[in-house]
């Protein structure tokens, strides 16, 4: 019963994708979206048979669809494997999902690609619940490229936007370098472990010599990198908010970009063999989680910052798995994807009320416009800057406890300032967009509506998880989802942490993030003008900041240009040398031919006869009886019986 | 007694002699002749070992190419009239 | 010493062959004299007539194996003897069909044009079975006298007088040189018969002589650097003329060359086949690279030819049976594509009166026929399969590496791709370039005979070359020395030209 | 004597071949020609070959030179003011080396062939005349007929080279 | 019945030679329409007679099926030897396949000569099924010289490009000049048969087949010359790396339907595949042939993908696509391991439907707007949304998105070359990056953004031939995709005959001599 389950789970969706894709012109949208959010409804529902399932027995099921690649000492199944991992990722996909599904009615109302989006969003559920269904790597990999098929597709929705059609095939080409890496790891596993099936795999991972753990588990890392937007390879993620918002709110913030942590966390047998590795992955985490929000201070995109707070908040994600918090990593991917979507969808409602505004200068006061948006979007902010008892608090705060208490002091103090900021830019994102005196201009004002009842009703939905959803991790470190994961994501080696350290952190954490809310507070409620002096201040930092630190630039100008050049180089070789070459023997040939004949005529035959080859029919000539250029031709064969001659007497020494 | 590499010497003259002839020579009559005497030098060779060698077939060989020199002069002279004649008669057209 | 002619009826049949021939020869004499209004088809026919007869008498005498050899072993009569006369006489009925339609552009003595045509062939078959000097040099210069009157049959025509009077010149040239050389190997040997000079001593005398010998042969195969002779004498002389003169001919002199190499000087085969390696390659070389440059099809298919003589020589150079079986099945192929590709300069220069590769332009869309002929001929010569040229090509080199001849099949190969250039040159021509007028071409019914035999020959020795391959081993099974491949001469493993 | 004889042959032979090579008017090198045929006969006598010297003297020096002067005379041919080709200078230098080279090694060379079947004796005895006949109706009886019709070939050939009939008139073309 | 005629039945012979005689057939018909509909029902047929052979071949086998075996020229020990086995199966399935979309793309695209075009096409397929068909290595080469005819002819009569003559000359005498030294290189086979059986008695005394050859040791010093030989040949063809310059002009210049064939069938890493690794197995082991071949396959994934990159006309892009991916076959088939030449083998079967369906969409693209530049598109995805989502669609497959055909067989290369060597890997796989960007910043300036200036207003998206193509080849892609095994199980025992070959040398012979027919 329960393998059919999982067998349907990601038919339902693949069935709304090939009716959509093939006939959705045939039926009206009203059918297509029904079919397309009632399959993810479908897979969700299935999904909770499974997740009580397993909740019983807590054994994984592992199903096997098919034989799919096979030959020699190779086989690889379209196989799955629902383990608690699985569970709660599936949970957080089919759901998160089914209520973007049903936000999307109403946001994407009357466009002109309604069937393709709800085709696009179906295929990209399918993706990913491959992805975290899958038993082994390829599998995996198939829902990897799939998501970023998918988000490609999505990103270049309006693909008629030249922006759009850039930033989706900049999404794609990021993140097939991570592919590529993952690709890598893939090799290497099987190499190593002669299967690609994680449990076969990770029955034997104590065999794995630790430089070849390390190796693993970097390669692993640079396909999370890309797909997870860390440090260096984010810069798609930003731009990929050209995309539709729920598709920000679905692919960019909610699922596809958690997949990196997924997939560590699902290896995390790998990393906990590298110290190294472990490091690295720390490392950049915390990294991309300060670097980002910095990055978020100054943008004036309201899906921008959104974006920037997502790589921030994947980055604390990261940073969790760096230091073995496996859960916490989980935990805080699961509230983000509460939080986030909640943010995404709310700020596409703003959006959609301002009938497709994103900057937020152009906004402001719209709190008592568009009530619902706002109340929604405020938990949202309030859940992601960390003040409990919302989600956020609970997640991030379990990420900075375990980074404090394992002695991860650094990446403590990244995550901290990291955690500062975010409640500073999220509070002057709501600030900005809902307080004030509005700065929209008076055609835009005029429009403003709250959104329609299919949309505010999965903003609600997204709002309790956003408030409840932290208590599943509650008390820190032993909650009920600690609890359920723990045969897959391992517990660590329990530390002896006093209650009172904890306490003392979580504390700390609170006043980090209200700390924030108040340096907002002042900024663009009480005095208004100060942004604009401190950025006057700072003019180069606040240049680079708004710039994005140049990265975008300095890779063009790192990889992008060069390559192009080289290519351009190449291309001028391939036409000039290699084919010059070709065409150059050829000429020669011709040369060569031309040259025999004219040696033939001025040189063998008459280069010795001054008259020249041209009067040797001349009648005069002829009427003298004369031979013209026999005698030459005579002499040919002469001196050839002659060369002849002088060769056979070097052979026999005669 | 001459030695047969006297004969052979001479031969050989003769024969380079009418090579030459056919080399520097512009008149097809006379490179005719050249060719003519290479026949004859090869005679001269054939008939002396006949003679030292005491078989006849080389005086026979002599023979035949006394006899196809005769065939070949005629049809030669004849190649010779007819360019002759062609060219005359397109001068004076 | 006494006389000793001792002739049996059975012995005379050996020459039965070549006397029906001369018989033959004088009839068409008779005939052309005692009916001066005889339409010249007629001549024609009734020449073809004898040479079918011929031809089937050869075939008798191949299928019931009668071979022997009269006159102290003079005149061989083998198989490989009646292969080639089988080859020369076919390629003979071949070239009268192609020429009865350009027999009125001479205005004087067409019958007599059939004689000589039919009297060199006669020539032509002694020296296939010419087996001692003397055979040699009277057959050569027989067969020789009657291609000096052809290639200066159109008296009126300058090119034709100059491509007379050059062959003429060097034909004798050649002559001359040939008998100096019977003259010396005689008396280095005392002996004539090609079997009774084996193992003789290596002397200067020696390899002079038969260096002018295979000078005068090289001459009539036009082997570089004895080809001079070709492009100007190809391209004046009557058409048919030079087909015949492009086949036959070398066939016959190759008679003559594997029999002094592999008989006489089977003892010296790493010298000769040292030098013979260097001719190919000059031949090859130089045939190719200078036909790139040629717009005038008579000459470009003369450059052709050299090039193909050159392709011919490394079965020569590897001595071994395989090679000259090799070197039979190519001169089949080769007389099927070369005589076909003759035929369709003869059909296009009656149609339109010129032979410049220009004016083959859009020959496709004039006439398709002639246009498919063409390129089935001119691919057949480079080597295209599954055309007979590719078979005989492959058989030669699948003998020459066996030989361990690697420099020259390198440059064989290397040929073969040039020489794909200028025969896709006309190909082009005939198929992708406008034609200057589009009026379709007639082709007459002989003509059209020809190009269906060289057809269904290069076709059908291309895809089943069984039964020819079956016919050029057996024509080689007397040369017991060669019949066991393995079998013990001096073959030096690798042969390096130029005195390495 | 013999050498006397010889060495007279000899030389007389090669200077009237250097003058058939050599002399300007083409009717002077025909008369070159005729002495050098003459002496080349004288040679024949020397070597016992009497038959050939008769055939020499008659056949060649008798009906092929005189054909070669009755066109030389039928065409009359003036003197060619560069009877040499321009450039025989550039072949002389070569070919005289050549000549050399390949005259040395003849010298040295040896022709020791294996005796044939008719010693000197029994040609003194039956006479030269006896000999050839005897081999050329027996052993080179077949190129004997051939040169018969090659010589038939020759006749035609010249004939149909050199005279000049009506045309045919067209009616059997097409 | 059905049975007992199956296994007399000659079918390969008829496969290979229906076509050539349906062109002579063709010559019969004088009407436009009559040419196209007899045509399209020659391939029809073809297609029937090889879906036949694919029903009936018997999977997980390395036996040659099918075999007939006539003497052919036993002078030279040539003989006609037909057969199939998991190597070639595929390819002649491919090949019928491909020729039917070619006459349906070929119905209003060629406008004039419509029945030489047939003709020539038709002549195409059975010089290239002979290829595939041929186990006597001068079948083979015949019928792979004759395949430079045919083609010749069609770049040079209907070829679009300016350069036309050139390319179709550079094309032949390019392929030419490979195969006359591979014909050296099949020579010396013989030559090394021929004296082995000397020694052992064996008859024949002179053979081409490949199961004889498989038979006999050859020396390693003469293995290593013969396969630089073959290499010439099959690398010129293929082209491999630095022999390719002729790929663009004809892929340029010459029909689609010429395009489709030169960039689908890869004939000359088939080569390599089907004669050398087997018969040289030793010199494909030895470490100089394999550093050299690898080092030129990674140059030529690199070099075409960068080249790709800058490319302004698609179909120049496509061709050095075409080399990028030939450097992904060629590093796998001398990975020498199971996954290597697995990959390889089906990756070339994926070409014949995702680059050959890509240069459909050239020609598609080529029908509208008359040229394949960058400059005559933009933004034609509004307008031609089909065309659109079948571009992007065998694009992503030709790049090898997973779930589509193309990414199996690059994994399975890619594993493979791991297997053999880290360096290789490593570095091939950086093409997986490479060309997601070519294909898809074209795909972004050329089908995305807003309508380009040249696009014309008029301009029609897929019609229903087209689109037929189009899905057939999408069908293909997916089912290579996500249900590859029928497909692998047909290769499997090959392969791993393959693979046990390369073990044992030359040494061991093979173990299936005899061939066997389906019964």
């Amino acid at each position: 019963m329960t393998d059919l389950l999982i067998k349907l789970i990601p038919l339902f969706p693949l069935l709304a994708v090939i009716l959509n894709g093939f006939a959705g012109k045939r039926y009206s949208h009203d059918v297509a979206h029904r079919l397309a959010w009632g399959s993810v409804g479908l897979s969700f529902l299935c999904t909770i048979g499974v997740f009580v399932d397993i909740l019983q027995t807590g054994t994984p099921h592992e199903v096997i669809a098919y034989q799919w690649i096979f030959g020699g000492d190779l086989t690889i199944n379209l196989a799955y494997l629902v383990d608690p991992l699985t569970c709660i990722m599936l949970l957080v996909v089919t759901g998160v999902g089914l209520l973007i599904h049903i936000y999307s009615v109403g946001y994407m109302h009357g466009e002109e690609g309604f069937t393709r989006f709800f085709t696009y969003m179906n295929l990209f559920m399918v993706s990913m619940l491959l992805l975290v269904m899958g038993n082994n790597y390829v599998v995996l990999f198939i829902g990897w490229e799939g998501v970023g098929l998918c988000s490609y597709l999505l990103i270049g929705y309006y693909y008629d936007k030249v922006s759009a059609a850039k930033a989706a095939s900049k999404a794609f080409v990021v993140n097939r370098i991570g592919d590529a890496g993952f690709l890598v790891a893939i090799f290497l596993i099987f190499i190593n472990f002669k299967t690609l099936d994680y449990t076969k795999v990770f029955a034997q991972v104590s065999q794995l010599s630790p430089e070849m753990a390390t190796a693993i588990a970097l390669c692993l890392l640079v396909g999370a990198v890309g797909k997870s937007a860390q440090l260096p390879l984010y810069t798609w993620l930003p731009d990929a908010m050209e995309g539709p918002t729920p598709v920000s709110a679905l692919i960019h913030a909610a699922t596809m970009v958690t997949a990196g942590v997924y997939m560590i966390v699902r290896n995390h047998a790998i990393f906990d063999l590298s110290p190294t590795a472990m490091t690295i992955v720390g490392v950049i985490g915390g990294l991309t989680a300060l670097f980002a929000a910095t990055i978020g201070l100054v943008q004036t995109d309201i899906k921008r910052v959104l974006a920037y707070s997502t790589v921030s908040q994947l980055g604390y994600m990261i940073l969790g798995c760096g230091i073995g918090a496996y859960t916490a990593a989980i935990f805080h991917l699961m509230t983000h994807a509460f939080f986030k979507a909640l943010l995404f969808l709310s700020a596409g409602s703003v959006i959609h009320a301002l009938s497709g505004e994103q900057d937020i200068r152009k906004m402001g006061g719209l709190s008592s416009k568009i009530p619902w948006t706002y109340r929604l979007f405020l938990i949202g902010t309030i859940a992601i800057a960390g003040i409990p008892p919302l989600a956020g608090f609970w997640s991030k705060d379990e990420i900075l406890a375990h980074a404090f208490t394992h002695h991860h002091y650094l990446l403590y103090g990244m995550a901290a300032i990291g955690a500062l900021l975010t409640s500073f830019y999220m509070f002057r994102l709501v600030y900005l967009t809902f307080y004030g005196r509005s700065r929209m201009d008076h055609h835009t004002e005029e429009h403003v509506h709250e959104s329609p009842m299919v949309m505010v009703v999965p903003l609600m939905a997204l709002g309790v998880l956003s408030i409840v959803g932290g208590f599943l991790g509650f008390p820190p470190e032993h909650g009920w989802l600690h609890q359920f994961l723990a045969p897959v994501a391992g517990t660590g080696e329990e530390h002896a942490v006093g209650t009172g350290l904890v306490l003392m952190l979580m504390m700390f954490a609170t006043g980090i993030a209200l700390l924030g809310w108040g340096l907002a507070h002042y900024f663009y409620s009480e005095n208004l003008s100060a942004p604009d002096h401190l950025a006057a201040k700072f003019q180069a930092a606040y240049r680079i900041l708004l710039n994005k630190y140049y990265v975008d630039e300095l890779y063009d100008l790192l990889w992008v240009e060069p390559t192009k050049k080289l290519g351009l180089l190449l291309d001028w070789f391939d036409r000039n040398v290699i084919d010059g070459l070709v065409r150059a023997v050829a000429q020669l040939a011709d040369l060569g031919a031309a040259g025999a004949t004219w040696m033939e005529k001025y040189v063998i035959y008459s280069g010795l006869n001054v008259i020249g080859y041209g009067n040797h029919l001349a009648a005069r000539q002829w009427r003298q009886l004369q031979s013209g250029l026999v005698h030459h031709y005579a002499a040919v064969i002469v001196a050839g019986l002659f060369l002849l001659a002088v060769i056979i007497q070097l052979i026999m020494q005669l | 007694m001459i030695p047969l590499n006297a004969y052979v010497a001479v031969s050989a003259v003769l024969f380079i002699i009418g090579l030459l002839g056919v080399l520097i020579r512009r008149n097809f009559i006379i490179v005719l002749m050249s060719v003519e005497i290479m026949l004859n030098a090869a005679t001269i060779n054939l008939v002396a070992f006949s003679h030292y060698l005491e078989s006849m077939a080389g005086q026979l060989v002599a023979l035949f190419i006394i006899a196809i020199a005769a065939g070949e002069a005629a049809i030669g002279l004849a190649i010779i009239i007819v360019v002759f004649r062609g060219k005359i008669s397109t001068n004076v057209d | 010493m006494t006389f000793a002619l001792t002739i049996s009826s059975s012995d005379l049949l050996l020459l039965l062959p070549e006397i029906l021939l001369t018989s033959w020869l004088c009839l068409i004499l008779i005939i052309d004299f005692s009916f001066p209004r005889l339409p010249n088809e007629q001549l024609a026919y009734f020449s073809i007539a004898g040479l079918v007869a011929t031809l089937g008498c050869l075939a008798w005498f191949d299928i019931a194996g009668i071979t022997g050899s009269l006159f102290a072993n003079m005149f061989a009569l083998d198989r490989m003897a009646l292969f080639f006369k089988m080859f020369i006489v076919g390629s003979t009925i071949l070239v009268i069909l192609a020429s009865i339609d350009y027999i009125h552009r001479f205005k004087f003595f067409r019958g007599e044009y059939y004689f000589l045509v039919v009297m060199s062939a006669l020539g032509m078959m002694f020296m296939a079975s010419a087996n001692d000097l003397l055979s040699v040099f009277v057959a050569l210069e027989f067969s020789t006298i009657g291609f000096y009157v052809l290639v200066a049959y159109l008296r009126e025509d300058t090119a034709s007088n100059e491509a007379g009077i050059k062959f003429f010149i060097l034909g004798i040239f050649a002559a001359g040189l040939l008998a100096y050389g019977i003259s010396l190997v005689y008396g280095v040997t005392g002996k004539l018969v090609f079997s009774d000079m084996q193992a003789v001593q290596a002397t200067p005398g020696l390899v002079i002589g038969f260096l002018l010998i295979f000078g005068a042969l090289g001459f009539k195969i036009g082997a570089v650097p004895f080809h001079s002779w070709i492009p100007d004498t190809y391209h004046g002389a009557p058409t048919p003329v030079t087909a015949f003169l492009s086949i036959a001919p070398k066939a016959a002199a190759f008679a003559i060359l594997i029999r002094m190499f592999f008989v006489a000087l089977a003892t010296f085969k790493p010298i000769w086949a040292l030098f013979i390696v260097a001719v190919s390659i000059l031949s090859m070389t130089y045939g190719n690279i200078v036909a790139i440059a040629q717009k005038n099809m008579k000459r470009l298919l003369a450059y052709s030819g050299i090039a193909q003589i050159g392709n011919l020589l490394i079965g020569l150079a590897t001595g071994t049976k395989m090679g000259s079986d090799a070197m039979l099945f190519y001169l089949l192929t080769y007389l099927f594509a070369n005589i076909g590709a003759w035929a369709i300069v003869i059909a296009v220069s009656e149609a339109i009166g010129s032979e410049e590769v220009d004016d083959y332009s859009g020959l496709g869309r004039r006439s398709p026929f002639l246009a498919f002929s063409m390129l089935i001929f001119l691919l057949s010569l480079a080597g295209v399969p599954p055309l007979a040229g590719f078979i005989g090509k492959l058989y030669i080199f699948v003998a020459a590496i066996k030989e361990g001849l690697y420099v020259l099949i390198t440059v064989g190969l290397i040929n073969i791709v040039i020489s794909m250039y200028y025969y896709l040159i006309v190909v082009k021509k005939m198929y992708i370039s406008e034609p200057h007028d589009r009026s379709p071409l007639k082709i007459s019914g002989p003509i059209k005979v020809v190009l269906y035999v060289c057809l269904a020959g290069t076709l059908t020795i291309g895809i089943y070359p069984q039964p020819v391959t079956d016919w050029v081993v057996s024509a080689f099974l007397m040369f017991s020395n060669l019949a066991d491949p393995t079998a013990a001469l001096p073959v030096p493993p690798t042969v390096i030209p130029f005195g390495g | 004597m013999v050498q006397v004889f010889f060495a007279y042959f000899a030389l007389a032979s090669i200077a009237a071949g250097v003058l058939t090579v050599a002399l300007r008017h083409p009717v002077h090198c025909g008369l070159a020609l005729l002495a050098l045929l003459l002496h080349v006969s004288g040679l024949f006598i020397l070597l016992n070959a009497e038959f050939l010297w008769a055939v020499q003297v008659i056949v060649y020096a008798g009906a092929i030179l005189v054909l070669y002067l009755f066109v030389l005379m039928l065409l009359n041919l003036k003197t060619d003011e560069r009877y040499f080709h321009s450039s025989y200078l550039y072949f002389l230098a070569p070919a005289a080396i050549g000549a050399v080279y390949v005259l040395a090694l003849l010298i040295r060379s040896p022709f020791g062939g294996a005796k044939g079947d008719a010693p000197n004796e029994a040609v003194l005895r039956d006479g030269d005349t006896y000999a050839v006949g005897i081999k050329m109706f027996s052993d080179y009886l077949l190129q004997f007929e051939i040169v018969g019709v090659f010589l038939l070939g020759a006749v035609i050939g010249a004939i149909v080279l050199a005279k000049t009939p009506k045309p045919i008139t067209n009616k059997h073309e097409r | 019945m059905l049975e007992e005629l199956a296994s007399t039945f000659p079918i390969l012979t008829c496969i290979l030679f229906l076509p050539v005689i349906g062109a002579v057939v063709l010559w019969l018909f004088d009407d436009e329409d009559m040419v196209r509909t007899s045509a399209l029902t020659i391939a029809l047929l073809e297609l029937a007679l090889t879906v036949f052979v694919l029903l009936r071949f018997i999977p997980e086998s390395s036996a040659m099926q099918f075999s007939e075996h006539v003497p052919w020229i036993p002078a030279l020990g040539i003989s006609y030897h037909l057969a199939v086995d998991g190597i070639s199966v595929l390819f002649v399935g491919l090949t019928a396949f491909l020729t039917v979309l070619i006459v349906i793309y070929s119905w209003d695209t060629v406008r004039h000569q419509v029945k030489l075009y047939m003709m020539a096409l038709l002549a195409l397929e059975t010089t290239t099924m002979g290829v595939f068909l041929s186990l006597d290595l001068i079948l083979f080469f015949v019928f792979w010289e004759l395949m430079l005819i045919p083609s010749y002819f069609l770049i040079k009569l209907w070829g679009g490009g300016p350069e036309r003559h050139y390319a179709a000359l550079k094309f032949v005498l390019y392929t030419l000049l490979g195969s006359v030294f591979m014909l050296v290189g099949i020579a010396l086979l013989d030559i090394n048969y021929h004296q082995w059986a000397t020694l052992r008695h064996m008859e024949p005394t002179y053979s081409f087949d490949l199961l004889e050859l498989l038979s006999v040791p050859i020396p390693l010093g003469q293995q290593i010359l013969i396969f630089w030989l073959l290499f010439l040949g099959f690398a010129f063809k293929a082209p491999v790396f630095p022999f390719h310059t002729w790929l663009p002009d004809a892929l340029f210049e010459g029909p689609i339907g010429m395009a489709v064939v030169l960039a689908g069938l890869k004939l000359g890493t088939f080569g390599f595949i089907r004669f050398s690794i087997p018969l040289l197995p030793d010199a494909s082991r030895s470490e100089t042939v394999v550093t050299v071949i690898m080092v030129l396959g990674v140059a030529a994934i690199l070099y075409g993908a960068i080249m790709a990159l800058v490319q302004q006309d698609f179909r120049r892009l496509l061709a050095f696509s075409s080399i990028s991916h030939l450097g992904f076959v060629v590093i796998g088939l001398f990975a020498l391991n199971y996954q290597g030449l697995q990959g390889s083998l089906l990756t070339m079967i994926n070409l014949g439907f995702s680059t050959a369906g890509l240069f459909f969409i050239a020609g598609f693209l080529y029908s509208r707007q008359q040229s394949t530049q960058l400059s005559s598109f933009g933004g034609m995805a509004k307008q031609t949304p089909l065309l659109a989502s079948f571009f992007l669609f065998i694009g992503l497959a030709s790049i090898g998105l997973p779930g589509t055909n193309g990414f199996i067989g690059e994994f399975l290369i890619l594993l493979g070359t791991f297997k053999a060597s880290w360096l290789y890997g490593g570095i091939a796989v950086t093409g997986v990056i490479f060309s997601a960007a070519y294909f898809l910043w074209y795909y972004e300036r050329a089908m995305l953004g807003p309508l380009g200036k040249a696009v014309k207003d008029s301009i029609r998206d897929l019609q229903p031939r087209e689109i037929l193509i189009a899905s057939a080849l999408s069908v293909m892609i997916l089912w290579i995709g996500l249900y590859p095994a029928p497909f692998l199980r047909m290769m499997n025992g090959s392969v791993q005959a393959l693979v046990d070959r390369l073990e044992r040398g030359t040494v061991a012979s093979v173990e299936s001599k005899q061939p066997v027919r389906v019964d």
